[in-house]
């Protein structure tokens, strides 16, 4: 049986030490669960063993036999398989050619072969159960972060594969199709493959993973089987303290209703009312594509609005740009920081200070000194792991970046905050913090919706609860009514009929 | 087909009625070649029922096969030509025998067999209306001679500035005329500093300013070039380089640019300019394709329009015009 | 190089899949109104002067767009790997020397002479792609870089002057003037060279390769796609093809040209391909697009001259056409109007 | 610095503060090797000719790179917001004729004469921008376009003739040959232009915008930044800097250049910047990396003409230069070689 073995496994990067002599072994046929804090060196690990990164010390020995690893080639070509954390996607060719991008069926010669390609997709669709959530014919460039994301999986099927590592594969998806994921990889894991797996939803890592193997400052902790550990100390391992009182949430709602969407159509939303008082927090639960995120873009003036009307304390916004919306007191963390939210190539202070530059200067002169504090002041509050405030966020992790999008709006206080998955990819202590944040926000007075895909999230911060699907409202749950069972009903009201879980027999 | 259909050459037979004649033309955005067009087009109106349309070929020579073709394919009765390099000749003068439609050449010579005019046998020229490259740079370079000689320069510290795109002929051709001419003129051999340029002034300027620079221990410069473009280019980094009116001896090609220095009427190192007359040989080239084509009178082999060296003390009543 | 696919353009509905519309997607939007543009230049032309129309002046047309063309669709491939190639009009001097003087050093052999430019237009594509590839200069500098630098080859090794004198040849003349089937052996000469690459880039995994490396590099390095080897490929396809327009200007005009002839066909030829909707960003373009640009551009300076339009005014209009032809096709997508378009 | 609450210290080399360190962090690695190449350059010429390093050919070569710098200054805000301005040579040539003409015209009234050039300058400027913003045209087609338009445009108005004559003007000959505490006044102009886009760029948050556009237009505009309102903005700032560059060309040549002494200045304003560092992407680059880079082409440009070699070497030496100065300074950041570069 396959057995892929990291031998002390050191990488650092200018400033950073991100792995430090790591030996671990990733058994075939089972699913070996990588957990760590953000930065603690996941990515980077499942990079070197992609040959993306190569290791300054140490060696990747697949069977016994120690792999060169010069480039992605090399690992694919002896069978190693990663699913990225930022989905990869060529944006005008179609989900198929995505999908078997690099692997491209062949007739005659070099001929290729887009029936049968077609085909293949189509029906590996079907099996997992995503055919109606991904179209093989959709341009690249259309796809919503979960499908983005799907794709990126699908891409797991098209080889021969010994060994599949996913990094973090469910971040952006919901109920549904994590469970068609979970099918799979029981599948992969009956055919005696070798399954590395990385996520920050500690149940989904009890449901599916074998063995946890858990790092901190890019040193190894320990490795634990599932049977014979807990959330506890899995934690404990992780943040190296016991963390509680993570979703303790005190009720500061008050009367005064901040934001109001009135009976909004867009193209994808239809007559769409909802209320979010100040103090309050209003969680979106929903499926993928259920219209969430276009509510949201239309809400801060990015998607046009058809018909409605949206006020912010009570006076009507005319929202042509997001610059109106920002104006009137609006602020907005998209969901997709990488694409959406983030300049790569600055630094973290840039990236922070952008949306409150026009209080920072004087006579257009930016005051830097103050701009420094102010950055400072955020990077301590939500502890974001940079070297310094200098540093460019491409070379931070992804659950940083994710914390200097939240760091901006923070800066800006705005009276009304949309937040679209806010802890996608944010490791468990991480999160306890923003769920701290978002109640102290919340208690200062601020009026938030939060989109969340993730429902311990959603039933742990909403005072309230409203579900879409399809691009409509189905339902509002108090504090009180909310449970996953409620809000799957509301989410899934039309599908009921129609069976959706094939995938997961 | 093979394309070598037989080519006949020219028939003359005479053409009564709506003459239409296609001008191209080299570098069509030039001082000098906008003249030309005028002159031309002002013949034409003055001749009556004949028409000349204007094209500009730049520095293409595909562009002036298939602007030739175009003319063809127009059912043009004649077609005037300035290549944009004269080996080009030989498929232009096939492409037009072909269609029996007359040629002409204007300003540069083609030859119909070879891809060199001067190496070309004198019944194998295409008739031409224009200047002689090798005259005029003669011209340029006596004139020159004689200032040198009339300031009592020495050869020793003295140099010539010669500016000119490398790359295209027939300013070659002019230039090496011009350094033999002041040799016989000057009676002494002096040193040429080549400058390469794209023949625009600011370009002339900056690489005769760098040209200067590595030769400071010269007090006194000649200056010719392909064009007055050059020249004046080259003159005024002479002087934004402290050099004195007195101790340039610029010698230009065209007149247009140097008349703007001698009107300002302040002391410049352009002493003299050649004057050519495009306005003349667009009309004498359009006069000499409508002579043959309605009266069938063969076209001279070559026809010069007159030329005049003129300085600062006759320029305005040798008729230059200055913008 | 990564690249951020932004998320959700603000794109309004997705069209309605109907039987018009599914032949309408086939030509593709944007060739649609290229060709709608054609027709409009046409039309006016063909109304201003009565020989615009005719076979004779359509031939001259396709003629005098044949070198500009090759290039385009050349470049398309270049542009749709993300990269360009600015070097393509030098490169195609230095074939158009090199064919000439091969040609008359070997005692007019006419095969010999294409086969020495054609390998000369190898190794200056060869080495445009392992300097970019290997010596990480930025493609635009690196061609910016060799557009001079072959430049000054083509005029070192000629002197500056046209070279040898080639239509003695049977050959070069049934390049120049030939006809096969009533169109001309230059035009011919073109319309394979689209194909086939028009074939490579649709309908093989090479094309599709290098659609994804030009959509997104580390997609296409992820899947284990040796993009390094794809590009320096590319950038050697770009000398062939330059020196294959390099012999037929050779033909064209008669003799080697080191410059004159193939000096601003870097921007024509990348007009072109933008124009007939290759992203700059890459991933996106085709050579049906290239080649309704090509022959809109061509159409449009042979209309011009044809109806006696002066230089001057030319250029207001060539741009000014240019601009409009753009802005319906644009106009058309109902893109809202939010930040620079692609 | 901050220092997160977690245990970790960030191991290893974060750059001890020291003050060489200080001066190289503030030069910038990639502007360290512009400076090295620029020391090689100079001495090579140095030593094959003793009058290279003078003051007065210093001063020559300041003055040749004037305009070509202005453009490229400004060619840089453009590029950092990820477009292009490819017809910045045209508007200098319509600024350069319109400038003399006004200045005919209004009785040789200098400052008519330059009021004139910069109001048409901002006009060209702004039609750009609108033709990019509202008219979805790609900056690059559409600046190509109005690059052959604008040209059209300054021979239609000047009949293609060089335009008046200003060298009777104390103003004029004050920009052509003046000096400012020993500095040529164009060098002066282009260095308060420059230090003027320097601190906007740094120092204001409308150059933090600029950036922000650049880099990623999506998370602009989701930040609130009027993202059409920049770039129309820009593109008529490059307008106003094209527009002076013409002045100071009609004020060196003596008389408005429609055309010559402006073409081929946009490949050297989009060369200057993408060798000072701007990244063609969008969202870097800085106008002291585009001086080093305008000053080290000028130099290189100067020293092979005051050593006097012949044009073609000059363009074979020019391109094999550039392409080593790239190379080395890539090699120094280590990057790996996949890919295209930046
Ligand atoms: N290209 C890079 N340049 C510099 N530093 C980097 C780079 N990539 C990663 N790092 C650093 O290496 C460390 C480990 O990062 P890595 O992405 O492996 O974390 P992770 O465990 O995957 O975190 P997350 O859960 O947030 O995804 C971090 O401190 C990060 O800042
Ligand atoms: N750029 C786009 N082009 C076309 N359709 C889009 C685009 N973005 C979103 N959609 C469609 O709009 C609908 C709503 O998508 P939205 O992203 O708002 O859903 P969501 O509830 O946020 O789900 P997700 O979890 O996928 O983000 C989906 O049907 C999706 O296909
Ligand atoms: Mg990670
Ligand atoms: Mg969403």
């Amino acid at each position: 049986m396959t057995e892929l073995r990291a031998v002390g496994i050191g990488k650092r990067f200018a400033g950073v030490r991100a792995l430090d002599d790591v030996t671990l072994d990733f058994p075939g046929g089972a699913v070996t669960a990588l957990m760590g804090e953000n930065g603690a060196g996941k990515s980077t690990l499942i990079k070197i063993i992609n040959g993306d990164y190569r290791p300054d010390g140490g060696q990747v020995v697949l069977d016994g036999a120690p792999l060169a690893l010069h480039a992605p080639a090399d690992a694919r070509r002896a069978g190693i398989r990663v699913i990225p954390q930022e989905p990869e996607i060529v944006p005008h060719v179609s989900v198929a050619e995505n999908v078997y991008i690099g692997a491209l069926p062949r007739k005659a010669g070099r001929a290729f072969d887009r029936a049968g390609l077609r085909a293949r997709v189509r029906e590996d669709l079907r099996r997992l159960g995503f055919e109606r959530v991904l179209d093989p014919d959709t341009l690249g460039s259309r796809l919503t972060p979960a499908q983005r994301q799907l794709v990126e999986i699908l891409r797991a099927l098209t080889t021969d594969a010994k060994v599949i590592a996913f990094d973090e594969p469910t971040s952006s998806l919901s109920e549904n199709e994590v469970e068609a994921l979970f099918a799979l990889i029981r599948r992969l894991r009956e055919q005696g493959l070798a399954v590395v797996y990385v996520s920050h939803r500690m149940q989904e890592i009890f449901r599916i993973a074998d063995r946890i193997a858990v790092l901190r400052d890019g040193g190894l902790v320990g490795v634990r089987d599932v049977d014979r550990t807990d959330e506890a100390e899995i934690v404990r391992m992780m943040v190296g303290r016991d963390l509680s009182d993570m979703f303790a949430r005190e009720h500061s709602a008050t009367d005064e209703v901040v934001l109001e969407v009135d009976a909004v159509t867009t193209d994808d939303v239809r007559d769409v009312g909802l209320t979010v008082r100040a103090g309050e927090v209003v969680a979106l639960a929903g499926l993928v594509g259920a219209g969430r995120s276009e509510l949201a873009g239309a809400i801060v003036g990015d998607l046009p609005i058809r018909s409605g009307q949206v006020r912010v304390a009570g006076r009507p916004v005319r929202l042509r740009r997001p610059r109106d919306a920002v104006r009137a007191g609006m602020g907005y963390a998209p969901e997709e920081r990488k694409a959406q939210a983030l300049l790569m190539e600055r630094s973290v202070r840039d990236n922070i200070s952008l949306v409150v530059l026009d209080r920072l200067r004087r006579l257009r002169f930016v005051r830097r000194a103050e701009e420094r504090r102010l950055t400072r002041e955020y990077v301590d509050r939500l502890n974001v792991r940079t070297p310094d405030i200098e540093h460019e966020v491409r070379k931070l992790s992804g659950g940083n970046q994710q914390k200097v999008v939240l760091a901006r709006w923070l800066a800006r206080r705005p009276k009304v905050l949309i937040l679209d998955e806010p802890t996608r990819g944010i490791d468990v202590g991480a999160k306890a913090e923003i769920y701290h944040l978002i109640d102290d926000l919340a208690r200062a007075g601020v009026a938030i919706l939060v989109i969340s895909s993730e429902l311990p999230e959603v039933l742990g911060l909403a005072d309230r609860v409203v579900v879409m699907q399809n691009g409509r409202v189905t339902g509002e749950l108090d504090r009180s009514q909310a449970t996953e069972e409620a809000i799957l009903e509301l989410a899934m009201a039309e599908d009921l009929s129609t069976t959706v879980q094939e995938g997961s027999a | 087909s093979s394309g070598k259909e037989s080519t006949s050459t020219n028939t003359s037979k005479k053409v009564s009625g709506k003459i239409s004649i296609a001008y191209l033309q080299k570098q069509g955005d030039q001082q000098y070649f906008i003249d030309e067009a005028q002159g031309a087009q002002a013949k034409a109106k003055q001749l009556g029922d004949v028409d000349v349309k204007v094209v500009n070929l730049g520095n293409d020579t595909s562009k002036a096969v298939s602007e030739t073709q175009a003319a063809i394919a127009q059912k043009t009765t004649g077609v005037i030509i300035v290549p944009p390099d004269p080996a080009v000749g030989p498929q232009i003068v096939q492409t037009v025998a072909a269609a029996k439609v007359a040629l002409l050449s204007s300003d540069d010579q083609i030859c119909k067999t070879g891809t060199d005019p001067s190496k070309c046998p004198k019944d194998q020229l295409v008739p031409r209306v224009g200047f002689s490259g090798t005259q005029m740079g003669t011209q340029v370079g006596q004139r020159a001679g004689e200032e040198f000689k009339k300031a009592g320069w020495k050869a020793a510290d003295t140099a010539i500035i010669a500016a000119w795109k490398q790359d295209v002929t027939v300013c070659t051709d002019r230039v090496v005329a011009a350094q033999s001419a002041f040799e016989q003129a000057a009676g002494t051999k002096v040193r040429v500093v080549k400058v390469g340029t794209d023949n625009t002034p600011p370009d002339a300027q900056s690489k005769t300013s760098a040209a200067v620079s590595g030769n400071r221990s010269v007090k006194h410069w000649v200056v010719w070039g392909c064009n007055d473009e050059n020249v004046s280019g080259a003159v005024n980094a002479l002087q934004n380089a402290g050099y004195k009116a007195a101790d340039i001896d610029g010698v230009g090609l065209g007149a247009y640019l140097a008349c703007k220095d001698w009107g300002s009427g302040k002391q410049t190192g352009m002493k003299a300019a050649l004057f050519i007359n495009g306005y003349d040989v667009g009309g004498l080239a359009v006069q000499t394709m409508v002579d043959y084509l309605r009266g069938g009178k063969a076209m001279p082999q070559e026809a010069f329009a007159p030329t005049k060296m003129v300085d600062p003390t006759n320029w305005r009543q040798s008729g230059v015009k200055c913008t | 190089m990564t690249r951020t696919t932004t998320s959700r353009e603000p794109v309004d509905a997705e069209p309605k899949e109907g039987v018009p519309r599914r032949i309408l997607t086939a030509i593709g939007p944007q060739n649609i109104s290229l060709v709608a543009a054609l027709i409009v230049v046409v039309a006016i032309f063909t109304f201003l002067n009565s020989g615009y129309l005719t076979w004779s002046n359509v031939q001259v047309i396709g003629e005098a767009a044949t070198v500009a063309g090759l290039l385009a669709v050349v470049q398309t491939v270049v542009i749709i790997c993300g990269a360009m190639d600015i070097s393509v009009g030098s490169q195609a001097g230095v074939a158009s020397v090199i064919s000439a003087m091969a040609f008359m050093s070997t005692g007019h052999d006419p095969f010999l002479g294409i086969a020495a430019a054609i390998g000369v237009g190898i190794v200056a594509g060869l080495l445009n792609g392992l300097v970019i590839v290997y010596g990480r200069v930025n493609p635009v500098i690196a061609t910016l870089a060799t557009l001079a630098a072959y430049k000054g080859v083509a005029q070192l090794i000629s002197g500056g002057r046209a070279q040898g004198f080639v239509l003695g040849d049977d050959l070069f003349i049934f390049i120049a003037r030939g006809r096969i089937a009533g169109l001309p052996v230059q035009v011919c000469i073109l319309l394979v060279v689209a194909l086939a690459i028009h074939l490579m880039l649709k309908y093989t995994d090479v094309g599709r390769n290098i659609y994804a490396i030009g959509g997104n590099d580390t997609a296409a390095r992820l899947a284990g796609i040796n993009i390094n080897k794809y590009l320096i490929a590319v950038y050697a396809l770009a000398g062939i093809i330059a020196a294959l327009a390099g012999i037929i200007l050779t033909a064209r005009t008669g003799s080697g040209q080191p410059t004159s002839g193939s000096e601003g066909l870097e921007l024509q030829s990348i007009t072109a391909a933008a124009l007939g909707g290759a992203a700059l960003k890459g991933g996106k373009g085709g050579v049906a697009g290239t080649l309704l640009a090509v022959l809109l551009l061509g159409a449009l300076n042979n209309g011009l001259n044809v109806v006696g339009v002066n230089t001057f005014w030319q250029n207001v209009a060539q741009g000014a056409l240019l601009v409009i032809a753009v802005i319906i096709q644009q106009r058309r997508t109902g893109e809202r109007a939010v930040g620079l378009p692609t």
